[in-house]
């Protein structure tokens, strides 16, 4: 199998999409000549036409409200939000018309949609460059919220998330783009949505994360490992349908969990983590749950100080790994 | 609306006698409609009710101008002429006043107008004011690249013009000359604001040369002069011409709904004024004087309205509420999944 | 003292802030001649002038952008959404600027802003005028979420509102406006943000809630009474900050944890709120922690079946009550 | 520009040989600091950096056409030039491309050039396009409730023109006839996606009409007719005639920034014609031709700029950086809360 890394799993996805299905188009700020900012979507427009890879105007509410409609008319379009840090004037097309078009017209009009957006710190993106925004939407039921963090399975999820019939909001991490490499599967792969990976087994202590911090988390692990402890890395891939049944099958084998994500704590994904399993599994614990995200601070800034004592680091996570195993 | 009788041969294009009246029983219909759904309001028997009175003849001709099966609407909470017009009927009319289960629109779901009968080529609104604009260009632009021959006309009224979504819309219609038309109905208000805290501007019609397509006007009360001036916008959006933004002149004559007093914000006597433009008596006037319909055939066609509608009421009232079990279906295509 | 509604007490404390305070001033769409939709406004734009009562247009980005605007510029601006729903488009705003505002300019710029709107069910407002947002807003780092039950509740944390330094979201239930009826203390009466209220102290049980269901709680909570179950019930009263103090305490105290709200569960408040006693009490407990909540779908229907279905009632709550109490 | 001679009576209002040079010497003092920002990126020093190279005529006559200590500036993220003609000091514009701890504008938190100095009267934005433009209008509502007489003009690119908020904004302003002025950099490209895929119009300034304000045309590479325009606009402002949207035609000669490389959306021949536009030798001639300076004068400016901009380099490269703990400052007024 070819060795990609992440941005190349996106980009060959998007391009195959294209290729086979005449209602896939793509839109968004620059993603024309310009082939996006990351250079996902270059030399597309000369492969596929302006109006297949479509350069829209400086507008997000309307790249999501013109992409709902052209949806409910029977394409399939792939919209991109240039960073995730721009969804927010397009939160009313997202969560007060797309996940509602469903259920609003009991079935009548759908909206097979997907919103393509780069989120997450670590690339010196400053603070309107960084944001997480998972938790920002994944409380709206008739959402579905992917963040895939292997080449393989941004491929894999991608290709679900197109061949759905609901809208998905398709999370990437930046600083996985280049940083993650892997093997990707030929043709038309696709992973179901709302299945966890375990990204490492283990029967020590449960990481229970998603994102780049998968990578991280696995990266501490095996630093445990020397160790004697052995960790279990549990990777979300999709935040909403979550995978309730592989989190409390972790919880209650390891018998400890540590929730680790990017984004800032307070209300973040990770709280709905925790009260899953208090919820089917506290007593199966032998130590609290604890969580290790981003502190509850407006975002992290530009001078990389800011952005390292932002993030959960491979060596915090350890840290935070080691003091739960002592528990 | 001048007075003097017309010869047939005058009758704009796609207009016939047939059609004329034709137009006329959907005024009355939907006049029928909407007097009973604030009758039902004040016996207790529904707890909302909306009004499109002042506007029927605007959304009436909208309607007429488009073809039936080809085109599409995306229609707005006041539209139940234009509904009406274009294929609801009677009964699903009365279904969505009364949430009944087997409502098309939204089974219950939705307040009442909030259409949605995607095989009439109907598109679905939220209540979140011009959110739907950019549906109606998306579904343009689906059109276009498909090389299709539909046109989507979509209307909203003066103050939802003031959204940010509003213009993202009509910028992106007009970059790509989409097959669209965007129909305002201005009926001054919205809700107590009236139009001078809404816009600096008196015509909305003047906010299209921001676009790059032309802003028209009509007398939204007139049903041949707004027929005439849709359908030259549906006309051109069909051969290539891109947008056009029609700004249908009308008035609000009821209460914004049944939950609002206009007493609050309006005097009686502005109010009294624009009643006197009401496009039903007046369309029937400008009919029988040109001798398309005499008075037996207005008794007819009003009693034939009133038994439609008090059948659909009687036939919806007896249907079925949503069940608790309701709540959770169309979450998703597969279900309700979290 | 006065008895007052939850509307009239609202009504009084944005009187004699517009009196009291020249800075003060309320804009939205509906406020001025139209008193706005429920009359919490009436007669102040007679007394205030057309000023100090601003209509705005129809476009909520604009409310809150331009309030932003005022209060850089000194104001302490009181904006209107006219209903919960329609915050959706005022996101950008409020998410991405007024949150961050202090913190991307390390203190030079600031918004001292106060952001009213009603939101949640049981008054047959359909689908789009029934929503509650709270955890739509509750991860934002900047901003402040007030949601309080009773009249002297809301008068007291309105004051604190207008007073802070800081934006603030302020959440009306519209089913308690007229429903909720108590004794208003007098003057520009506050209370302290981040404060949770017990409702009613008891021993065998704690209910964690807020808004309405303070009210259907503490009514659930006196039927078990009668069968010698002693709940206790804690509103939260402000959401952002959390007062986790007294949650952590209370759940010690009676070792079972019910949470209520009537917004969706999946990622909604009572997570975070299961994470923080997941943290820090769990092993205080005797049963798991449980969540009674609106259901995972995108809103209640206009139909009052639907409503009916999706609200927790007294009964639903007293219901789950007994069955927590009984692990 | 003219090329003749001008006598000093015909100098615009508010305009002084001493405050050409003055301008002259912002500009000079820009494209100092400009290339300093690249040329520390090229270095490695630092990660970022972004110009105006292009725009310094209009930015800086808009600096100048305003009432320092009186007047506010909401600019955006291109408006170096503007900056530092209205007070901001080459020390404060290289701390803020170094991301220092003591940077005033954002304490090293934001992109470079995202100014905020509330002492002399520059607010904040983010880099979130046309977000700052309702915050400009705030601003001016409050002066207006207050009567003040300060004016606001704030700025933006032609791409931000797209954004519903920008819209809602320019709404806004017209209905209260507020003191403020809309500066549109129009340099035809929003990164890669040029004027025509933005907008079906030509001008930027023909979107006034739908606001209910003027909207005016200058040429943003020449200072003198820049600042006679927004001068104008600003007397009108001041004196309640209301808002204006000014349209400045400039050009950007270089990548959207220092991450961008327009050569993947623009040919070479066309970047260079842009080029010819330059307004800095084109201005330093004009003021030659003029006798306000001689060609000691300009050298004497440039090595002034040199030295504060090495200067300012040095200094600011050396100050602190932030550290971990000042991540959690200026969370809420209180400190940090959760
Ligand atoms: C986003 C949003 N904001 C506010 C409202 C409340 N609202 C409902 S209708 C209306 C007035 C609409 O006026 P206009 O667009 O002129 O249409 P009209 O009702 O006059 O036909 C308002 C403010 C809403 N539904 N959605
Ligand atoms: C809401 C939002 N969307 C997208 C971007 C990404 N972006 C940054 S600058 C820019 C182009 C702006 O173009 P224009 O307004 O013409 O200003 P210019 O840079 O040309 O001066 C874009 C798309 C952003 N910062 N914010
Ligand atoms: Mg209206
Ligand atoms: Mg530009």
């Amino acid at each position: 199998m070819a060795v990609k890394n992440l941005l190349e799993a996106v980009r060959e996805t998007l391009h195959d999409a294209l290729a086979r299905d005449e209602r896939v188009f793509i839109m968004g700020e620059d993603v024309g000549p310009r082939g996006n900012v990351f250079l996902i979507t270059k030399d597309f427009v000369e492969e596929f036409g302006h109006d297949r890879v479509l350069d829209t105007p400086l507008a997000e509410a309307s790249i999501v409200g013109v992409a709902i409609g052209a949806a409910m008319a029977g394409m399939r379009p792939i919209a991109e939000i240039q960073f995730a840090d721009f969804i927010y004037p397009a939160y009313n097309q997202i969560v007060g018309e797309a996940a509602k078009m469903r259920y609003r017209t009991a079935g009548g009009n759908t909206c097979p949609l997907v919103i393509r957006t780069p989120y997450g710190g670590g690339v010196g993106g400053a603070l309107s460059h960084s944001v997480s925004i998972e938790a920002l939407f994944y409380h709206v039921p008739g959402l579905k919220i992917l963040a895939p963090s292997t080449p393989a399975d941004a491929k894999g999820l991608l290709n679900s998330a197109i061949a759905d019939d609901d809208p998905v909001l398709f999370l990437e991490h930046k600083k996985t783009y280049r940083l993650i490499k892997g093997e990707v599967p030929p043709g038309e792969y696709k992973i179901p949505m709302g299945k966890a990976d375990i990204a490492r087994p283990g029967s020590d202590l449960s990481v229970i994360t998603y994102g780049l911090m998968r990578h991280f988390a696995t990266q501490a692990a095996d630093e445990l490992f020397k160790d004697g402890i052995d960790v279990e890395v549990v990777d979300l891939r999709s935040i909403r349908p979550m995978d309730r049944e592989t989190i409390v099958k972790s919880a209650t084998k390891t018998r400890r969990v540590l929730i680790v994500h990017e984004d800032n704590k307070f209300g973040g994904v990770g709280a709905e983590i925790a009260a899953i399993i208090a919820e089917e599994a506290m007593f199966e614990l032998d130590a609290p749950i604890r969580r290790l995200c981003g502190p509850d601070v407006p975002a992290m800034g530009y001078s990389k100080a800011y952005e390292e004592a932002f993030m959960p680091s491979p060596e915090r996570i350890a840290a935070a790994m080691r003091d739960l195993a002592a528990f | 609306m001048k007075s003097e009788p017309t010869v047939r041969e005058t009758l704009p294009e796609g207009l016939t006698p047939d059609r004329l009246r034709e137009m006329y029983y959907c005024m009355v219909l939907t006049r029928t409609c909407d007097d009973r759904g604030f009758a039902l309001n004040r016996q207790g028997k529904i707890p909302f009710a909306a009004t499109c009175q002042g506007h029927e003849a605007i959304q009436v001709a909208a309607a007429f101008a488009l073809r039936k099966g080809v085109d599409w609407l995306v229609p707005y909470y006041r539209d139940t002429c234009m509904a009406l017009s274009f294929g609801v009927t009677p009964r699903e009319q009365l279904m969505c006043l009364f949430a009944r289960k087997d409502d098309i629109f939204s089974s219950g779901r939705q307040f009442p107008n909030h259409y949605s009968v995607p095989d009439r080529h109907i598109a679905s609104i939220s209540s979140i004011i011009a959110a739907h604009v950019t549906h109606a260009v998306g579904m343009a632009l689906a059109h276009k690249m498909r090389k299709e021959d539909a046109v989507v006309l979509t209307s909203f009224g003066e103050g939802s013009t003031s959204e940010g979504e509003w213009h993202e819309a009509m910028n992106f219609a007009g970059i790509h000359k989409l097959p669209v038309v965007f129909l305002c109905e201005n009926n001054e208000f919205a809700i107590s604001v009236p139009q001078k805290m809404q816009m600096a501007v008196k015509n909305v019609a003047d906010r299209a040369v921001a676009y790059g397509f032309p802003g028209v006007i009509c007398d939204g009360t007139d049903p041949l002069a707004s027929y005439t001036t849709v359908r030259e916008a549906v006309e051109r959006a069909r051969s290539g011409g891109g947008p056009t933004l029609v700004e249908a002149k009308c008035y609000r004559a009821m209460s914004h709904t049944s939950d609002d007093n206009q007493l609050q914000y309006r005097t009686a006597e502005d109010i009294e004024a624009s009643k006197k433009r009401d496009p039903v008596p007046r369309f029937e006037a400008w009919l029988t004087d040109r001798g398309y319909i005499d008075a037996g055939g207005i008794l007819d066609m009003k009693a034939r309205a009133q038994q439609e509608v008090d059948e659909a009421t009687d036939w919806a009232e007896h249907q079925p509420m949503p069940t608790a079990e309701d709540l959770y279906t169309h979450v998703y295509a597969e279900g309700p999944l979290s």
